[in-house]
């Protein structure tokens, strides 16, 4: 399918820009206030006809604007189980901060991931280009990142089995060992055509780089020595090659 | 629990002269059935229009007094449906000469379109989102920001 | 064409806003309960006086040039007149008798009565009462449906032009009997009792009614809408179609204020941040150019220091890598880079590198009025506020300036 | 940090450092699986008891765990009166009597430390010593022209449960050339669920490495139960229940210490998956409340900073919201 990112954040550019023509309406309906008509919709001339930006079925944004606030809901891509949970924890957590965001609205519209509500009072005291800019920039990042966050997690959930199940098939040599921080080093009867690789996906390396091939040929007890200035725990295993 | 019920009646939908959304707008000269008709007859001609390869033709005829307002569903579909087959069948190179052709009014009106197409694209409409984002932004691009502010603000839905 | 002069009042919207007759002093409310009136000192304004009578937010703001009264309306439902006396100024209240925010307010033009246009669907037409020596309200309702967003006076001191949310535009007579000589028929109506309605507009695409104008004839009413048009009309005969109804449709965001200046050219401001000409008559109307058009203009002009002290806080204050570093931290800019460009799609105002737009406002423009007057009567300076706190005076090119820009610009 | 230790660091820690200097202790601690033990010095400073109190000690015993431990803890163990209340099994060591050697001293610990996993191996290891029965009275069988039916007989051997946590069990049994171990484990919360099914389908798809492929077969399921336990009572099969199956072939317990080694790997799974589901949890929040701290900021760029230094011309600074 044809890259429609960029038409599609162009179109929710241009309609929120559209949108974002507000002003300081008080209450036709309760005297002496001042509330966004697009949450309490009581009077109809003051709301103005909910726009839908969609890309596919997955991804729509829907606009709802009115005289002095508008609502604008995005509808995340969610395809499968796991990006499904992601996106709720995600969305979750920062309408749990919807303090600090200031425009983030705590509940979501039904049908969609994430409310935005902006108000007169927000679009007088910050710059609009701005706030559309953060709203696309927003509607970016929140897709990356939880791509990004399943991709983390079957990479996490494969090392995770590899180191599991590599360490239970070793004939003679050590089940993975610890060393504590600093310079180590680890004596072993290790047999030929064995190769050390370090499974602590971020540990500094070690003299003989992250992994080291031994050459096929009788037994051999190699002194391991591994610089590293973490001050954690990280630990080795030897898998046949 | 009826004692909670007076609570919970809207007294200003009895106020004698609530405004109504119905109030915001003059309804359709042509009345339900004058829309439906008027709206057959559009896109039987649109689709020898279509036939012909009148792509400008095409759209200037449909685009010129929709059908809008409550009660006139069956007569908004034909229409929608007849447009969203031309967005379809248009090469892309053509769009922004066709979208200069266009009146004011009509422009209006094709933007209106395209916000409803996209709306409909989860509810099995044919058409694909890329087609009407790409329309959306070359008309954005001639029209400007006032055509969806107008879009917004226009009371009679299409 | 002398540049505009912009000054930073406040740093939040500025809700009302009125010049005094010498233009010396300005009566301004800087989004809050409390009305502020500066004087011109040099190129800067100094605070003189505060009207704090209002509880809740200052919505208009009327200055009389003749009877020097102001008179302020908010959304706590009051309006108050000031009078200026040797203690300063001092406030009486309006009984409006209205339940809902007061929204705007205009001096008739002979001011011996002003209109106040409220939430509660009326119109109070307010004059000074001698025996009980307050000022009471007739109310105009009828086929008010919704809230009147703005009024203006015709030039004859009877007619008024309101603009409500519902999208339409009446003209009621607003004589009040025993106040004033009864008016005699024009073009607009004949019969001409209190709060009679003589005529009702809609702009085509509907859209609430921000501002609403009479031409300095009388004869012509404009108002824009939030349909991003223009809307003109032309009376013929009293209770007859108009003559013409003109309505210019604009690519760019709606309009919230207009003011005429001269018969035949108006100043209209609004969400794009920039005061744009048009000129027409009855035959048709046309945008003629903007007033701060961002493409000439490569820098907006910074306002000057209006009493703020110029540099930052202290030593750290306008060091370049404290502020690079503090722009880092809280904003997470690196250097100048500007996230993603802007699209060029028409009628969008364009931004600069620095993030700030190019034009000079930053924000809405909520007002445009007329600022001075050359000998022939024609506006040859008027002034805009908006939601930036900045208030800027520009001079209108002569008609000369018309055609060279004519060419340039097609609608 | 990535497989969990099958010895107790705290005994481990606390021996190394008794052995060098007897003094007072009296420590209580829990393991994984809410295994509790208790370090103390009972009468004397040179007289550590060291007791476990074991959740699932009714099924070992039944498949000859205290024989086990007896033959490992050849005079540390106490008989069954002498137990510690509460717990249900106690050693005591005498500081006099330790190794002199400091290689003999650091398997001493070491074998102390592994008190746990060597009482959970003895199921382990009547199935191994089943298998290999299994598998040589089935050559013979074989060999002398077995009838189809006799073999189906004595193939299987009999199904072992250890329920070692309050729902979650493992059961373990033994065929001719086989020994199946089947988990069975509950996710509490959708997220748990949802993480389990991945890592479960890496420890599936895990064999397609090269460099794995004689590891152990792994199948899994939620919601029903494998085949071999099918016929139990009382199991699970709701939405949040799953079954993860491992498959030991001969070679994965052919020496004693190999099949130590395999033992301590595999009694430790249930703990090991959901140890790193809150892991990945942990991580996702943490990259969770990063991105939240940079909206923050680009958000930040839409109040315009004069707002921050300018002043009014009444000389007033504004506080903006």
């Amino acid at each position: 399918m044809s890259n429609t990112l960029r038409p599609y954040l162009n179109a929710v550019r241009a309609t929120l820009t559209a949108a974002l023509t507000l002003e300081n309406f008080s209450s036709q309906v309760v005297e002496r206030h001042n509330k966004p008509e697009v949450e309490v919709q009581t009077s109809p001339e003051a709301l103005l006809k909910p726009l839908i930006v969609s890309r596919n079925e997955s991804e729509r944004v829907l606009i709802e604007p009115s005289v002095n606030a508008i609502r604008l809901s995005i509808s995340i891509k969610q395809a499968d189980e796991i990006e499904k949970i992601l996106c709720h924890k995600f969305t979750r957590f920062m309408m749990m901060r919807a303090e600090g965001f200031v425009i983030l609205r705590r509940k979501p519209i039904p049908g969609y991931d994430i409310s935005f509500l902006i108000t007169n009072f927000h679009s007088e005291s910050m710059l609009k280009h701005k706030l559309v800019d953060f709203i696309i920039q927003f509607m970016e990042d929140v897709d990356k990142e939880i791509s990004e966050m399943k991709l983390s997690l079957n990479a996490r959930a494969r090392i995770v089995a590899e180191s599991y199940l590599s360490t239970t098939e070793l004939s003679g040599g050590c089940a993975g060992s610890k060393i504590r921080s600093g310079t180590a080093s680890l004596d072993m009867a290790v047999e030929n055509g064995w190769m050390i690789q370090a499974l602590q996906p971020d540990i500094g390396g070690f003299s003989g780089g992250t992994s080291h091939q031994f050459l096929p040929g009788p037994p051999s007890s190699y002194r391991l020595t591994c610089s590293n200035d973490k001050a954690d725990l990280f630990d080795f295993a030897f898998q046949f090659a | 629990m009826s004692e909670y019920a007076f609570r919970k009646i809207n007294i200003d939908a009895l106020e004698e002269d609530v405004l109504l959304p119905s109030d915001l707008y003059d309804p359709d000269p042509r009345g339900p059935d004058g829309a439906l008709s008027d709206a057959q007859a559009k896109s039987t001609e649109v689709r020898n229009l279509i036939s012909r390869g009148d792509i400008p033709g095409a759209l200037n005829a449909i685009l010129s007094d929709p059908p809008y307002g409550d009660g006139v569903d069956e007569a908004k579909n034909l229409t929608t449906n007849a447009l969203l087959l031309i967005l379809n069948s248009t090469r892309a190179s053509e769009i922004p000469g066709i979208l200069k052709s266009l009146g004011q009014e009509q422009q209006d009106h094709l933007m209106a379109y395209i916000y409803k197409g996209m709306a409909a694209i989860g509810q099995g409409s044919d058409v694909t989102g890329s087609v009407l984002l790409n329309w959306h932004s070359q008309l954005t691009e001639v029209a400007g920001v006032g055509c969806i502010v107008r879009v917004m603000a226009d009371r009679r839905t299409l | 064409m002398s540049a505009p002069e912009v000054f930073q009042l406040s740093l939040g919207p500025l809700t009302g806003i009125a010049f005094s007759p010498d233009r010396s002093q300005v009566c301004v409310c800087p989004n809050s309960n409390e009305a502020q009136i500066y004087t011109r000192n040099g190129d800067s304004w100094d605070l003189t006086d505060t009207l704090a009578e209002h509880d809740k937010l200052i919505t208009a703001i009327a200055w009389g040039p003749n009877t020097n009264r102001i008179v302020t309306c908010s959304q706590d439902r009051n309006a108050y007149v000031w009078t200026q006396t040797e203690q300063g100024w001092k406030p009486a209240l309006v009984i409006l008798k209205i339940n809902r925010a007061a929204t705007s307010v205009k001096w008739s033009p002979a001011e011996n009565k002003f209109a106040v246009g409220s939430g509660s669907r009326i119109i109070a037409i307010c004059s000074f009462d001698e025996e009980n020596n307050w000022w009471t309200a007739r109310q105009i309702k009828k086929p008010l449906r919704s809230t009147v967003l703005s009024l203006d006076w015709h030039p004859n001191n009877y007619l008024i032009a309101a603009g409500t949310a519902d999208g339409k535009v009446f003209v009621y007579s607003g004589y009040i009997k025993g106040l004033e000589a009864k008016p005699e028929a024009n073009i607009w109506g004949d019969k001409l009792p209190t709060g009679q309605i003589l005529a009702g507009f809609e702009s085509p695409n509907g859209g609430w009614v921000h501002d609403v104008a009479f031409s300095p004839s009388g004869d012509a009413l404009a108002f824009v809408a939030h349909d991003s048009s223009v809307n003109i009309i032309y009376a013929s005969g009293p209770n007859e179609p108009p003559a013409a109804h003109i309505v210019v449709k604009l690519p760019s965001l709606p309009f919230t204020s207009l003011t005429w200046t001269s018969e035949q050219s108006i100043v209209a401001a609004g969400h794009d941040c920039q005061p744009i000409l048009f000129t027409g008559s009855h035959e048709g109307w046309a945008i003629s150019h903007s007033l701060d058009d961002p493409s000439s203009t490569s820098k907006p002009l910074t306002p000057s220091a209006t009493g703020a002290r110029a540099g930052g806080v202290g030593r750290l204050g306008n060091n370049e890598a404290f502020n690079m570093f503090k722009a880092a931290d809280s904003k997470g800019q690196r250097g100048a880079s500007q996230p993603g460009a802007t699209p060029t799609s028409a009628g969008l105002t364009p931004v600069g590198s620095d993030g700030l737009l190019l034009t000079i406002h930053q924000n809405t423009i909520t007002h445009v009025e007329a600022y001075e007057w050359n000998q022939s009567g024609e506006v040859s300076k008027i002034f805009t506020a908006g939601r930036d706190g900045r208030l800027v005076v520009w001079p209108i090119t002569g008609s000369k300036g018309l055609s060279g820009r004519m060419a340039g610009l097609q609608v | 940090m990535i497989l969990l230790e099958s010895h107790s660091v705290i005994i481990n820690d606390v021996l190394t450092d008794r052995f060098e200097k007897p003094s007072r202790a009296d420590i209580q601690f829990v393991d994984y699986d809410n295994v509790r033990f208790h370090l103390s010095t009972p009468s004397s400073k040179t007289q550590i008891l060291l007791s476990m109190g074991i959740q699932c000690w009714p099924d070992l015993v039944k498949y000859g765990a205290r024989e086990h431990l007896q033959a490992e803890y050849e005079g540390f163990l106490l008989s069954e009166q002498e137990t510690e209340p509460e717990y249900n099994v106690s050693l005591v060591i005498d500081l006099e009597k330790i190794p002199e050697g400091v290689d003999d001293r650091l398997a001493l610990i070491s074998k102390l430390a592994h008190l746990k996993s060597t009482a959970m191996s003895s199921p382990f290891l009547s199935a191994f010593a089943e298998q290999a029965s299994l598998q040589a009275n089935y050559k013979d069988a074989a060999g002398a022209q077995a009838k189809d039916l006799g073999e189906q007989g004595e193939t299987k051997g009999d199904l072992k449960v250890v329920r070692y946590r309050e729902e979650e069990a493992i059961y373990i049994q033994a065929s001719n050339d086989r020994v199946t171990v089947v988990f069975s484990t509950v996710f509490k919360e959708e997220t748990d669920k949802v993480f389990g099914r991945v890592f479960l389908q890496e420890f599936v798809d895990a064999r397609k490495l090269n460099a794995l492929q004689n590891a152990p077969q792994v199948r899994y399921s939620n919601r029903e139960p494998p085949l071999e336990i099918r016929h139990l009572p009382g199991l699970h099969n709701g939405e949040d229940w799953g079954y993860v199956t491992f498959v030991l072939f001969p070679r994965h317990f052919a020496n004693p210490t190999q099949s130590q080694s395999t033992i301590n790997r595999i009694q430790l799974f249930r703990d090991y998956l959901h140890y790193h589901i809150k892991c990945s949890k942990a991580y996702m929040h943490s990259r969770m409340r990063y991105r939240v701290a940079e909206f923050l900021k680009i958000l930040n760029r839409a109040k315009p900073e004069v707002a921050a230094e300018r002043r009014t011309a009444t000389g007033r600074t504004f506080r903006t919201r």
